[in-house]
């Protein structure tokens, strides 16, 4: 978190992307999630590296991703919600994403700024009385088109080496 | 036939677990996968007396390379020694038990227990012992190095087992071999690709294991999706998928599937690793492989293999209009009777090329693994049948295996073992088989 | 008398249960409430050998409506299927297992099983299996149908029972029939108000059940916040109120309360329904409900009802200067000793006013369900016995269910059972009861 | 989340209305229920329905709600905690309300505003070391009276189909 | 919340708090506990009292401390973590710090304030499935020295009576 | 000596328990951290059976005060009566087992039961019972005031047992009080200050209380940092430190450690008290207690206390070159194989001067419970044993104990009970005979 490079909560550009990221997050929870693929950049890259520990590193694979979408598969995720097999969601989860520590920069690139967020995923379904739990770290790239924020790149630092769901079907 | 069978007394005796199975009738107690008894006899009598896969070597390259697996609940470190030998640990310090290697994985020459300070060096050896001098030469650090499974290795695959008299892996695996060399000794050598995904879901670990053992019944429903969604490129044509089925003894189990139009697929493999599969398999192999577009199997008890080149399309990755395959390996370690740990690996020929190993790495990113597109709906499977098989009534339900059980075994087939085919190959023996040979384990005390 | 009972032997012989009652001295031992081995029993002794309440038939008013529900820990549906008539399935597919079922209420003509694609209808017959033929005879689509849970119904109220050789549902209610229509036959009919409030509550099924079976003595000091605010317009006039506890057998139990002042209270129902009530019920039952304002009980083993018309004030949502009351069925689901899923919901009359409809829910929300004002403080007794007790001292206690044990039966009390009566009519018999026939079914092997 | 409705966090009445918010949470988790009624409106409706799962849509019944309340019932609720029969919150809970994704949005009134904001609450009660956790979004009707906002209308809508905790003591 | 000392959310200090606080989770769940250290002022007072429940009253100890550090212990703790011998932390926890309802406060002194957020800290080591969930409220005070905000004194609340952890390695 | 003893048959019968243990060999099983079986007895036999600790009588100064406290898994109340003396109950009604307490600390003469009203006082008395008419006889309150333990107090340390026929505390505890006088009884009274520091860990309750039972040698490896970051102000000159390791019988033990240069330290204390010590202790306890820098032990079954002058730079809290020293009492609750709260409290002595309390009280909350630098480690131990040794291999291991084995009893030590010395007194048989103890228990019926 370099100060030089923030824009600072009085910005009106950090009022925006907030805004934005919580729209995102009311699409998602609400299951609007075609109205969620219009938020994103053609070349949107929405990935989830996987964790390691190594020694006393908690790092990040360059390798192996548990999740690494574009624009077309993530439509295909989307669709297959329409389908008559969307079975890992049926039911659908009750989801919450509750975005905090949102942290802004610029770039080199006017028109593109750096969001840095925590994301806090409450998932529930069935009559399970717990939920789960899901804690991350997003890093965000965000670009105006047409005075419109979208999201062109997202990678999510998840805080567990072992994923703690019987899978994963939320969008981060 | 009845729905449902006689409770069986807890705890369980040898008739009662006799009773777990109908193998006539292809019929499996519902109970198989909730009881705590049983899972307290699987723990003990399968998972300590089989061959269980730890790692691949391409993970530990270098001497002092390790990486921390599991053999069923146990916690193991697998090293590669300054001699270049594989061994595989028990990860428990020797003097008070406390865990000695926390880390995925690294390389080291020394793992210090963080209690006493016991060291123990790669080679499994302890080597220091603060005060030794105050057991006045009770303590014999030679028989005090970390505890050592057996290890053996087949094509790389890194296998182990805590038992001193079963037999040897290759025995072990028998007609397995001959499958695996189509995955694993088809080439040069294949290696893993990046750390496994892992995951903790709520589902019993034989139902993933059964799965991949003979369970091709299950795609067009539960992978319906892609169907709907016009994702496959390789349509049917000519009707109906053929292939094998088959039967290698042990509880192993494997199916391979071709499409009706007989081409030539090598499994989806890029062209340019064709002639390096010709030098590498036998004439029968290669008969078998060329129309191959699906090949998918579980060695007893834990680990599955899958590489299938149905997923072609743009939108997983791969290139227009070219077919696109990956190579999976996965395991499904046991936690409990209603909880697993979830590992998949990617795999990749060693000379595959770059583009190629991009296309195939994406394809599989998006449909397989915790978030995949197609292994969701696997897991969804796994995860209401174990937990709605909880009540009372549920849990005295008979599981139907019954499927193709009165087929005779194909004479076209050229490899060894057993082997069905059938437009489409798909049976259910070999899972039928799967369950047969826990019975069997769980029966020896 | 001793503090703590003698330790029983794990695990349970048919002595041992006999031993966790002293009917005669009204004692009951804590154990009944923490064992495992005692609910794994449970579980199968008593629910899948009683009639267990599903749903009531105005929540699956038309061809192919269904709601999910639970009979113990087996999750079932209750379908309405396209003859009219009303089923209950065993919620798992018949094939290998897997829950067809997910959602929480639906209209469908068509469960299909997400794993393999088996197709029941809602008359629970098996329609579709995929690659059928490949069964080459072995299966028969006629004996795989959903499992079926014999159905009985009694104004309205939905009962389900796995006991092929359990005597009817009329039979098995007996007297408590008579106390039924008091709330559930006393018109033209009741309905269900929306869906069920639903909880998980770290405590035994059974207090809950017992405590509605016959526990009144509670009142004054668990819901003892509304006396000293004030909240209740029916004070107490001339007296102590009366009524009778009612013990109609098989483990039911019923209690009925009149103020000392005895008016026409008719359980605080709206005057527009006095004379339905009066032509609907006999002679002895009209007698009985005009002076009533309290109407609770508990239909072995775990459903339990309550009319109350205590709550009338503003507060409580009812309309100034008059009583207000609302009739609600609850459901407490074993999960486990230490856990139970609470499911309450309301009914109204059909010919209800419109306006009195409301005073009855906004009560009913404000006092019951997880956030009730009373039930909040039930549910907290509940939890802190079943947590309070997991101790090995705690678990050799012997709990007091002595009050009133020397009473003699009551000779005015017109209906059928057992009655007993006095001022108040609380007297701790009935639970005694109730535990007495847990036991009873806990030792029938 | 229409976007010209939006109130933007530059707005003046989102900091009002932010750290509104923020007090109401701070007098629930600091026990100062009395002074918690004061900021509620004289017609309050403060409601959570029930959420049902209706084949792939998850509902909110508007047949039944598991608390429904108004000013009145609400004092009641908070009378109780002082009388000598406060069982369900003896001892009491520890709480956090953790407010976040507020979006504001103007109304046809010019003195009433709509906020959606999520809310995360940790409960934790005797020793247990694991809190009950609930999940939710709150619809809320904020009306500014002499000065002074006050909240009108609360509905909330729980992420869960079955509420996984022994009873319900707290206010969302 | 006394509102006349309440320093706005539309206040430029706000927005310095509010960064200053994310900065400060960024570099804890970064594991850069040096450059923590930097935002420490000389006289710094970190401490979590002890949590009581005496009747009805969920107290906090004036007595006893779960931690009570100044900077050289703190600077031990950090230290500690680059030694061999770090057996708590090995291998490290993966932590996020999720900041929210931050309430920001005017003091007597210009150039201190008081903040007041709440923090929910979700903590994964090993393979676990699950978390440790640590939720508390954090009594803050800041003080400007040289135009850059310091911590000058920190009280945690927990909202819990029992740890409900192995251990507590984490800062707060 | 072979690393994997037999697996012992479940569920326990005598000889499988012995089987738990080799003394001759110093070595224990790991299933005695693992085994819910083993845990079950050990509730019943180990710690219903023996002297606990509840609470000291600082905590209670006043009538009325009272501690909500355990025993094991019971949860109890420890009161001080109107007439001075000290009580515990069981803090569970009497009627149906509700809590009747469920604060942490507080003052009264009154615990209401929250269900039906029953009222104890503070003596434990059944003081109001509502309806008590009703019962007609068959309810005597003078039966059933609180279940109450039996109590004894040594130094202000309050024990408490269910067991009527157990020796007197005097006797339990035996030549331990000689050891226990050395922190507890060597000046005017030692008192607490403050409220626990109190934490749920995943850990066995055994290993905290054998590590402070005689685990000596941990410390080395364990709390290296402290020696790394040069944090030990009285360094190792002349040598190894010695002292002795004490076997008080019963399963206690304790550990007593000088530096190799004989100096005065008191344990650190300040030099303010060391006239009233040496006014209060023998001869004998002086001459030990002169030269001590460390005192720790374990109180059979689950209490530890710890004064240890290690600590002393200002970065603890202590002033500049002055060795500072706290003495803490801690305790670890079962709750189940893997899982314990742990308690820990500061003392003083009641003639401390305030600066030193300061000092004492900053280093204890540095150094100590759950967010201790010290404890830290200690916890991360016993947290990877007991998770470490869940696998069906692990839980074969035979873990050693058998440093100093053969090691003959010092001469030179002047206290009751047998001894041990050496340079450092680091020796595993008091831990052995800890488990030896906890197996002896166990299996008696
Ligand atoms: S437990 Fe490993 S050195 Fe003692
Ligand atoms: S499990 Fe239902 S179709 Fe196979
Ligand atoms: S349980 Fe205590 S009064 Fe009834
Ligand atoms: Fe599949
Ligand atoms: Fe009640
Ligand atoms: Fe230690």
């Amino acid at each position: 978190m370099e100060t030089s490079d923030l824009i600072f909560p009085s910005d009106e550009r950090y009022s925006e992307v907030l805004y934005f990221l919580y729209r995102e997050a009311e699409l998602l929870d609400n299951r609007c999630f075609t109205e969620w693929l219009d938020l994103l950049a053609e070349d949107i890259h929405y990935r989830m590296p996987v964790p390691i520990t190594r020694g006393r590193n908690l790092e990040y694979s360059d390798e192996m991703d548990i999740f690494s979408d574009n624009l077309a598969s993530l439509k295909v995720r989307v669709d297959k919600l329409r389908t008559d097999f969307a079975w890992a969601d049926t039911p659908p989860s009750r989801t919450r994403h509750m975005i905090s520590n949102l942290r802004l920069k610029v770039t080199d690139k006017p028109d593109e700024l750096q969001s840095i967020s925590s994301v806090l995923v409450y998932s529930n379904r069935f009559s399970q009385p717990d939920a789960d739990l899901f804690s991350a770290e997003r890093f965000d790239l965000l670009r105006r088109v047409n005075g419109q924020w979208l999201l062109a790149q997202r990678t999510v630092h998840l805080d567990q080496s072992v994923v703690g769901a019987r899978h994963i079907t939320v969008f981060f | 036939m009845q729905a449902f069978g006689r409770k069986v007394a807890c705890p369980m005796d040898t008739k009662s677990l006799n009773n777990l199975i109908k193998p006539k009738d292809g019929l499996v107690s519902s109970r198989i996968f909730t009881d705590p008894e049983i899972y307290r006899l699987e723990r003990e009598r399968i998972f300590t007396r089989t061959w269980l896969y730890v790692a691949h070597e391409s993970e530990i390259r270098q001497p002092g390379d390790f990486v921390s697996r599991s053999m069923g609940e146990d916690s193991v470190i697998v090293s590669r020694g300054r001699d270049g030998n594989t061994r595989v640990f028990l990860n428990v310090c020797r003097h008070r038990g406390r865990k000695i290697c926390s880390e995925d994985l690294g390389n080291t020459s020394k793992f210090i227990c963080g209690y006493h300070g016991w060291t123990y060096n790669e080679l499994g050896e302890l080597t220091a012992v603060p005060f030794f001098d105050a057991y006045q030469g009770r303590l014999d650090k030679n028989k005090n190095g970390l505890h050592q499974a057996r290890v053996d290795i087949y094509h790389g695959l890194i296998f182990a087992t805590w038992d001193t008299g079963l037999e040897s892996l290759s025995d072990y695996l028998g007609p397995m071999k001959w499958i695996l060399d189509l995955a694993f000794g088809r080439t040069e050598g294949t290696e893993v690709v990046g750390p496994p995904i892992r995951w903790v879901a709520d589902t019993n670990w034989k139902l993933g294991a059964a799965n991949f053992t003979g369970d091709g019944v299950h795609v067009l429903t539960t992978h319906g999706f892609s169907t709907q969604l016009g994702l496959h490129q390789l349509k049917a044509s000519g009707g109906r998928p053929g292939g094998y089925a088959v039967d290698p003894g042990n509880g192993h189990g494997a199916s391979l599937v071709s499409p009706a139009s007989k081409g030539e697929y090598y499994l989806g493999l890029p062209k340019e690793l064709w002639p390096e599969l010709e030098r590498t398999l036998t004439k029968e192999q290669i008969g078998i492989i060329k129309p191959l577009i699906i090949l998918a199997g579980n060695v007893f008890p834990n680990l599955s293999f899958l590489q299938t080149a149905g997923h072609s399309p743009k939108e997983w990755g791969g290139p227009e209009g070219m077919p696109i395959s990956f190579l999976t390996l996965r395991q499904w370690q046991p936690l409990g009777p209603e909880s697993m740990e979830g590992l998949t690996w990617l795999f990749m020929d060693k000379n595959t090329p770059s583009q190629w190993r991009e296309y195939s790495r994406q394809c599989y990113q998006r449909v397989f693994g915790v978030a995949g597109t197609f292994e969701q709906d696997d897991l969804e499977n796994w995860g209401q049948i174990t937990q709605g098989l909880r009540g009372p009534m549920a849990g005295r339900l008979w599981l139907h295996y019954e499927l193709g059980l009165d087929l005779k075994p194909s004479k076209e087939w050229p490899g060894p073992g057993t082997a069905y085919s059938g437009q489409p190959p798909w049976f259910d023996q070999l899972e039928s088989l799967f369950y047969g040979h826990c019975v069997k384990l769980l029966m020896q005390e």
